[in-house]
């Protein structure tokens, strides 16, 4: 049954190969753009942007939003067992508290290093 | 029992290594003097007993050894830190330790201007150097004996750098090292395919199954024993590895004396003797051996007499003896090859430890053009180094011409007339040119500057004794191995050293064995006449030189210089030593810069050594092109590899 | 071919993939170079999940959950490494970076 | 008794016996745990200098060498009870067997010794975050999980957490663009090889159906083997060499030993790299026993590379943190040797140059820390290392020891090592390969002793460095001179203990 898997390893194969020897020439053979061309543009199209793209948001808004992904993401972990709570019983319980009390201390850490002060 | 004794020989030095390591300087330079040599001389002690021990016995039970413990075992594979003690290393044993000892002695005198700590490293490494070469010739497998020998090359790398401040003196440690490790890197495949074939690298195993195991002539005899050879060819400086020697004079004297021409530049004839039973197997290798001791012999012979740095002589003269070794060996006369191997030994630790004298006297000078009329200064030093001299150019009975005269004899015996017309030139060779450095440095007049006269004084006795000693040695040590040819004459006194050796070598050759056990042997009279004749070859070396360098020391410096015909062909008298110049000296002359010059510095040096660097070097730059440092260049390669993989796993 | 089958997810898993890998070596700016490893690693997700519904088999799944763990981990650490570059030179260039080579 | 205490009694028992093989990894963890916490509340931690300044981390850095040492402790007691050990733990996701409890002892061998070196380079150059320790310490037990893991999933959770780890500590002297340059590096290209390797793990999942290593195995030793199948195997060659750093997967390593600080180096180059090739060599001589046939040829072609590229680039570098870069290269290239060998004789070989391999580089990166001083490392070798010996014999001859174990010279632990590489490649039949070792050793001889030469001969041309050994870096030195030297006079029950570790493997659940 694996062969009728083939093609996709071939296409994935060919695309590898094909974009891959495409970017090399280009590269070899392409004039050189140095830093600070037009690829670190915002918008590579070449739509012109308005205004300072370098407006700054506050760091501490990035800092908050990598948090919110970290502790949010780790859920993921919690929806399994939420369904499969009743069977996995007292065991279960067990390591879900320790996974969370390992969660916790870097709720702490980011606590206690002033991460989560908007000040 | 004397076989439960047998690590103390080794044990000793490196507890000399320990004490002058870590404690050298609290016990200060006395307690250094007499540690260093004190545990060396301990060691010849031990050595002197075991010998006795061995030859109390039967000949056939002349085999002590002691497995100290198992060092690698991994399945199949074993290998121990055990010694053996048989006629062969008992041999060896009380030449590391004898000649050792003295040149330990020696040192003290030479070194004392070295500051404490200096002192306590120098001793220190030559402790460990004496150590390792135990190692390397008591070894009874040849993995250990493979440490021995990295051992040996790492003290030599050390001490050839000991005056770092000097920045040749490090590359010189350098190059030596790495031309070593090409050696190494041959000797080590050799161990390898050993073990393949014999499934052990024990001598015990190895060596009595050889005639069995492999065929005679065979490729796989031949690859195994052409493997070692090019270890040995590294270790002892033969053609093509020999680039490094003459560089390794830049370390102390007495090393040299040491390590560069009585101990461990040997080891590779000591190596090739140890494994005969192989060699046997292959002709072919052996048969190359003997051409490139021959070759060598030789070559190095030529390069040695336009050297002007003595030093320089010494050890090109080095390199041209242990070609002799190589050539009897190669001929299958193992013991001959031995025997030249100790006569050698004694005579050349002689001539550079002289040397080394002449050098304290003359406070660093090495240049024999600034030497001369050193007589009277140094009248211990003369003595002695005329005895050296005398052995090393084969005049009887002096300790080089039984040895040198056996392996000659054996290489016509062997049906190599060539080879021994090469050996015969090079014996002649090697009476002119050390004899040039004899007459340029104790005789004539003085040359150097007036301070140096001022300060000329003969070597403090802790110098003078070793010197003496080893005089003694090379005028008597020959006695050990007369050839039956006068030994009959003389009323019976035996070869001791061939039949002492028998019992290693005798399932050499059948003939070589007979031959060896001393048996009443019909002396062909071809033996006289080639005796006869190498004697003359170096009288007549020697009269040439004397000519040349005492007699009409200026004719040599005139050959260098441009000629004016027209004013020779005045000269009637000078008429002959012109047609001399034209015809002998001035050919000889040119070819022996252009083997020194073109050849040795251009060619080896410069092409095998610094090309092979240079290629290296070349590879090491595209290689590192690569890393440009920027990421998508690192992207691209790491995604070339995936690619390439993809396409040998889908159309592979 | 009407029938959205296991073939169509891991072909438009190797397209997916082929995609980020593409834009890993094209792309100069060091945050997009990284959304292009996050494809990379989305479409591995999806052979995973695409394998693991073919076969029965629940492990590609309890893989999926790690990998998206990771990934987030991983981005958290990716940017702040952005950060402290663009911090030292003003860009986030990938070529800008070349202060160690050879 | 209450039910509920009773219950919770009944699931500890069956919890206790799979925690068992995790012991180490768990102490790690949590210890990591506690140097953090333990900071973060401002307990055992100096106070600033000034105002709104950070103090010193007192208690972080010995916590972190506590937990390790026990962490050490509970292998040993894993090795002693090896034999009676049950399992499957874990559903088989982890395996305990010699060969998992020998590269941890290796591991955490590393660890210990990676933080006795840590705790005096912190203090010299004023980083004071017990963020270090911590991480230290959680990579480590990224390191035994990848170790032991019986699974394709474990082997990617211990991977991660081991390399994120890294990565952050590569970058960590956040002031120093090489530190960062180096993180981003490591971090651009480690990410991309993440992604092959869980592409290669999502084709061997699919071709095998399933992630368990033995499962796997059996599925997929009926010939022939399927292209899905290949392209996996190939994907996860790719994602391990990026790991252990094979040519051509080997670019970034340069860059990132070099502009990493140097203790976190010495951590890469053997922790990582044990890890990398523990999972390795279990996967491929294992798991993928039956397609020997199939892999053997891009290994060795990688391993031709790996050996070439590594050392000849070596020659021409002056710092020596990128020169040990090149070599720990070269290493790899000399370990995959023993994997290529792929025999009972050659993963004992693999295990013995580990631990080798681990007290020499670690050695070496040793003095190279302790030569460092505030405000610079000191990484030349022409300029800083340049007459070493007068000032500090004692460094030098210890730099020069692990220098000639690395170019393998005897009696060291790195000539045995490379001995029974060499012995097991030629065993299976594999003399080019084992020629080409030995050829480059040669090559390698030459940059190796560059360093020797300028600490012996050459003369001083810049301030002499002002440099005090911390007591703890001694004690490490003298660890790894002791293990150099001891493992290569008296290799024997070393070697015996490699043999016997390797049974497991072959014969694998």
């Amino acid at each position: 049954m694996l062969t009728e898997y083939l093609p996709i390893v071939f296409l994935l194969f060919v695309g590898l190969v094909v974009g891959g020897v495409i970017i090399v020439l280009s590269w070899r053979m392409g004039p050189r753009t140095r830093a600070l061309s037009i690829g670190d543009s915002p918008y590579e199209c070449g739509l012109v942007p308005t205004g300072d793209a370098r407006s700054r948001v506050d760091v501490k808004f990035y800092i908050l939003a990598m948090l919110f992904i970290l502790f949010d993401v780790e859920i993921v972990f919690l929806f399994p067992w939420a369904i499969m709570f009743d069977a996995l019983g007292t065991l279960g319980i067990l390591v879900m508290f320790e996974f969370l009390v390992i969660l916790l201390v870097g709720y702490a850490y980011v606590w206690r290093k002033g991460a989560l002060e908007w000040d | 029992m004397a076989a439960n004794w047998i690590w103390l020989v080794p044990a000793l030095p490196l507890a000399g290594v320990l004490v002058n390591g870590l404690l050298g300087r609290r016990i200060g330079k006395g307690g250094v003097s007499v540690i260093g040599p004190g545990m060396v001389g301990a060691a010849f002690a031990v050595s002197l007993w075991l010998f006795l021990d061995l030859a109390a016995r039967a000949p056939e039970a002349r085999t002590l050894s002691q497995n100290v413990y198992t060092w690698i075992s991994a399945g199949d594979f074993r290998a121990s830190v055990a010694f053996l003690v048989d006629p062969l290393s008992a041999t060896l044993m009380l030449v590391v330790t004898g000649v050792g000892f003295l040149i330990h002695v020696y040192s003290v005198g030479y070194m004392h201007d070295e500051d404490r700590r200096g002192f306590a490293r120098y001793f220190t490494y030559l402790n460990l150097f004496t150590f390792a070469m135990l190692v390397l010739v008591m070894a009874d497998n040849f993995l250990l004996l493979f440490v021995g020998w990295e051992g040996v090359g790492l003290c030599s790398y050390l001490l050839i750098g000991f005056w770092f401040k000097d920045r040749a003196n490090a590359t010189a440690g350098k190059k030596a090292f790495i031309v070593n490790r090409i050696g190494d890197f041959g000797f080590l495949l050799g161990i390898f395919l050993m073990f393949g074939a014999f499934g052990s690298v024990a001598f015990a195993d190895v060596l009595p199954s050889a005639a069995t195991v492999l065929d005679a002539g065979g490729p796989l005899a031949f690859w195994i024993c052409l493997f070692l050879f090019v270890g040995a060819v590294g270790k002892s400086a033969q053609i093509p590895l020999y680039v490094w020697l003459p560089d390794a004079m830049a370390g102390p004297t007495p090393v040299s004396a040491l390590i560069h021409a009585a101990t461990m530049v040997t080891a590779g004839v000591y190596m090739v003797a140890r494994s005969h039973a192989l060699y046997d197997m292959a002709p072919a290798v052996l048969a190359i051996v003997a051409g490139i001791g021959a070759a060598t012999a030789l070559y190095a012979a030529t390069i040695g007499l336009v050297q002007t740095d003595i030093k320089k002589v010494l050890a090109y003269s080095t390199i041209s003896q242990l070609g002799y070794m190589f050539l009897g060996v190669g001929v299958a006369a193992y013991a001959a090859g031995i025997f030249h191997l100790v006569t050698h030994a004694f005579f050349k630790a002689l001539l550079f430890l002289g040397a080394g004298s002449v050098i304290h006297a003359l406070h660093g000078e090495q240049d024999m053009r600034r030497m001369g009329g050193l007589k009277r200064a140094l009248p211990v030093t003369y003595w002695t180094m005329l005895a050296a001299t005398l052995a090393i150019a084969g005049i009887p009975p002096l300790a080089g011409f039984f040895s040198k005269d056996e392996i000659l004899w054996r290489t016509w015996d062997a049906g190599h007339p060539v080879l021994w017309a090469i050996g015969l030139a090079t014996a002649g060779l090697t009476a002119l040119y050390m004899f040039r450095l004899f007459f340029l440095t104790f005789h004539g007049s003085f040359r150097g500057t007036g301070e140096q006269r001022q300060h000329l004084h003969e070597s403090p006795p802790s110098m003078t004794i070793p010197l003496t000693v080893l005089g003694a040695l090379s005028v008597v040590g020959g006695w050990i191995g007369i050839p039956p040819a006068i030994g009959q004459t003389l009323g019976g006194v035996p070869n001791a050293i061939e039949s002492w050796l028998a019992p290693v070598f005798a399932d050499a050759h059948a003939e070589g064995a007979a031959h060896a056990a001393g048996e009443a042997h019909a002396i062909p009279p071809m033996e006289y006449a080639l005796m006869a004749a190498s004697i003359a070859v170096a009288l007549l070396g020697i009269l040439a030189a004397r000519y040349l360098w005492l007699t009409r020391p200026e004719l040599p410096v005139r050959i260098g210089l441009q000629f004016r015909v027209a004013a020779t062909v005045l000269s009637n008298k000078y008429y002959v030593d012109e047609l001399y110049d034209a015809i002998v000296v001035r050919p000889y002359n040119a070819l022996s810069h252009f083997a020194w010059r073109v050849i040795d510095e251009g060619l080896i040096d410069g092409l095998v050594v610094g090309g092979t660097g240079a290629v290296v070097r070349w590879q090491s730059r595209v290689s590192s092109a690569w890393q440009s440092g920027a990421i998508p260049t690192y992207v691209t390669v790491f995604f070339g590899g995936v690619v390439a993989i993809l396409v040998y796993y889908l159309f592979g | 071919m009407s029938e959205v089958g296991v073939g169509h997810y891991l072909t438009l898993s190797a397209i997916l993939f082929t995609i980020g890998a593409i834009g890993v070596l094209t792309r100069k700016n060091a945050i997009i170079v990284f959304m292009a490893i996050e494809i990379m690693l989305n479409a591995a997700n999806l052979a995973f999940v695409t394998f693991a519904m073919s076969i029965g088999d629940l492990g590609g799944l309890v893989m999926v959950l790690f990998v998206i763990a990771v990934a987030a981990a991983e981005a958290a650490v990716g940017l702040a490494i952005i950060v402290a570059m663009y911090r030292h030179r003003e860009t986030v260039n990938v070529e800008a970076f070349t202060a160690m080579r050879g | 008794m209450n039910p509920e205490i009773q219950e919770l009694l009944v699931a500890y028992r069956v919890v206790r016996p799979a925690l068992f093989p995790v012991l180490p990894a768990a102490v790690l963890t949590l210890f990591g745990l506690l140097a953090l916490l333990v900071d973060v509340f401002e307990l055992g931690r100096t106070r600033g200098p000034a105002e709104g300044e950070t103090g010193t981390p007192i208690m972080a850095p010995y916590l972190a060498l506590i937990g390790t040492a026990l962490a050490l402790g509970c292998v040993g007691w894993q090795a002693a009870r090896l034999e009676t050990a049950g399992g499957p733990y874990f559903s088989g996701m982890v395996v305990l067997d010699g060969f998992g409890v020998f590269l941890s002892g290796v591991v955490l061998a590393g660890t210990l010794l990676t933080l006795l070196l840590t705790i005096g380079y912190c203090r010299r150059h004023d980083i004071h975050l017990a963020e270090y320790y911590h991480l230290i310490l959680m990579a480590a037990a990224g390191m035994l999980i990848m170790v032991l893991a019986g699974n394709l999933i474990t082997i990617f959770v211990g991977l991660e957490l081991m390399s994120v780890g890294v990565y952050v500590l590569t970058g960590f002297r956040r002031t120093r663009l090489r530190s960062v340059e180096g993180a981003l590096k490591y971090f651009v290209l480690g990410a991309f090889s993440t992604g092959f390797f869980l592409y290669g793990m999502a084709l061997v999942y699919g071709a095998a159906g399933t992630f368990d290593l033995a499962g796997i195995r059996d599925a997929v030793s009926v010939p022939p083997a399927s292209p899905v199948l290949l392209a996996g195997v190939a994907l996860l060659i790719v994602g391990f060499g990026f790991k252990v750093a094979l040519v051509p997967f080997h670019m970034w390593s340069p860059d990132v030993y070099q502009g990493a600080p140097a203790p976190v180096t010495a951590f890469m180059a053997t922790g990582v790299k044990t890890a990398g090739f523990a999972a390795f060599v279990r996967v491929f001589m294992s798991t993928f026993d039956g397609l020997a046939d199939q892999w053997i040829p891009v290994l060795w072609a990688l391993a031709v590379l790996t050996m070439v590229v590594g050392n000849v680039a070596a020659i021409r570098q002056d710092d020596i943190k990128r020169m040990l870069a090149y070599s720990s290269i070269a290493h790899a290239g000399y370990l995959l040797v023993a994997l290529i060998a792929h025999s009972d004789i050659g993963t004992a070989a693999f295990l013995y140059y580990m631990a080798a391999y681990t007290l020499m580089t670690m050695g070496a990166f040793g003095i190279v820390i302790v030569l460092g001083e505030k405000g610079t490392e000191n990484t030349s070798i022409e300029r800083d290392y340049a007459g070493i010996a007068w000032r500090h014999p004692l460094l030098a001859a210890a730099m020069a020891l692990f220098m000639f174990s690395l170019t393998g010279i005897p009696p060291t632990a790195g000539f045995v090592g490379k001995f029974a590489i060499l012995s097991a490649a030629v065993n299976s039949g594999h003399v080019p390969l084992a020629v080409l070792l030995v050829l480059t050793s040669v090559i390698s001889a030459y940059y190796y002793l560059k360093v020797v030469v300028s600490m012996y001969m050459r003369a001083s041309e810049r301030e002499p460095i002002r440099s005090q050994v911390p007591a703890m870096a001694a004690i490490a030195l003298l660890i790894a001179v002791v293990g150099v030297l001891g493992l290569g006079i008296f290799p024997g029950q070393w070697v015996e203990m490699a043999r016997a570790s390797v049974v497991a493997v072959t014969g694998l659940p």
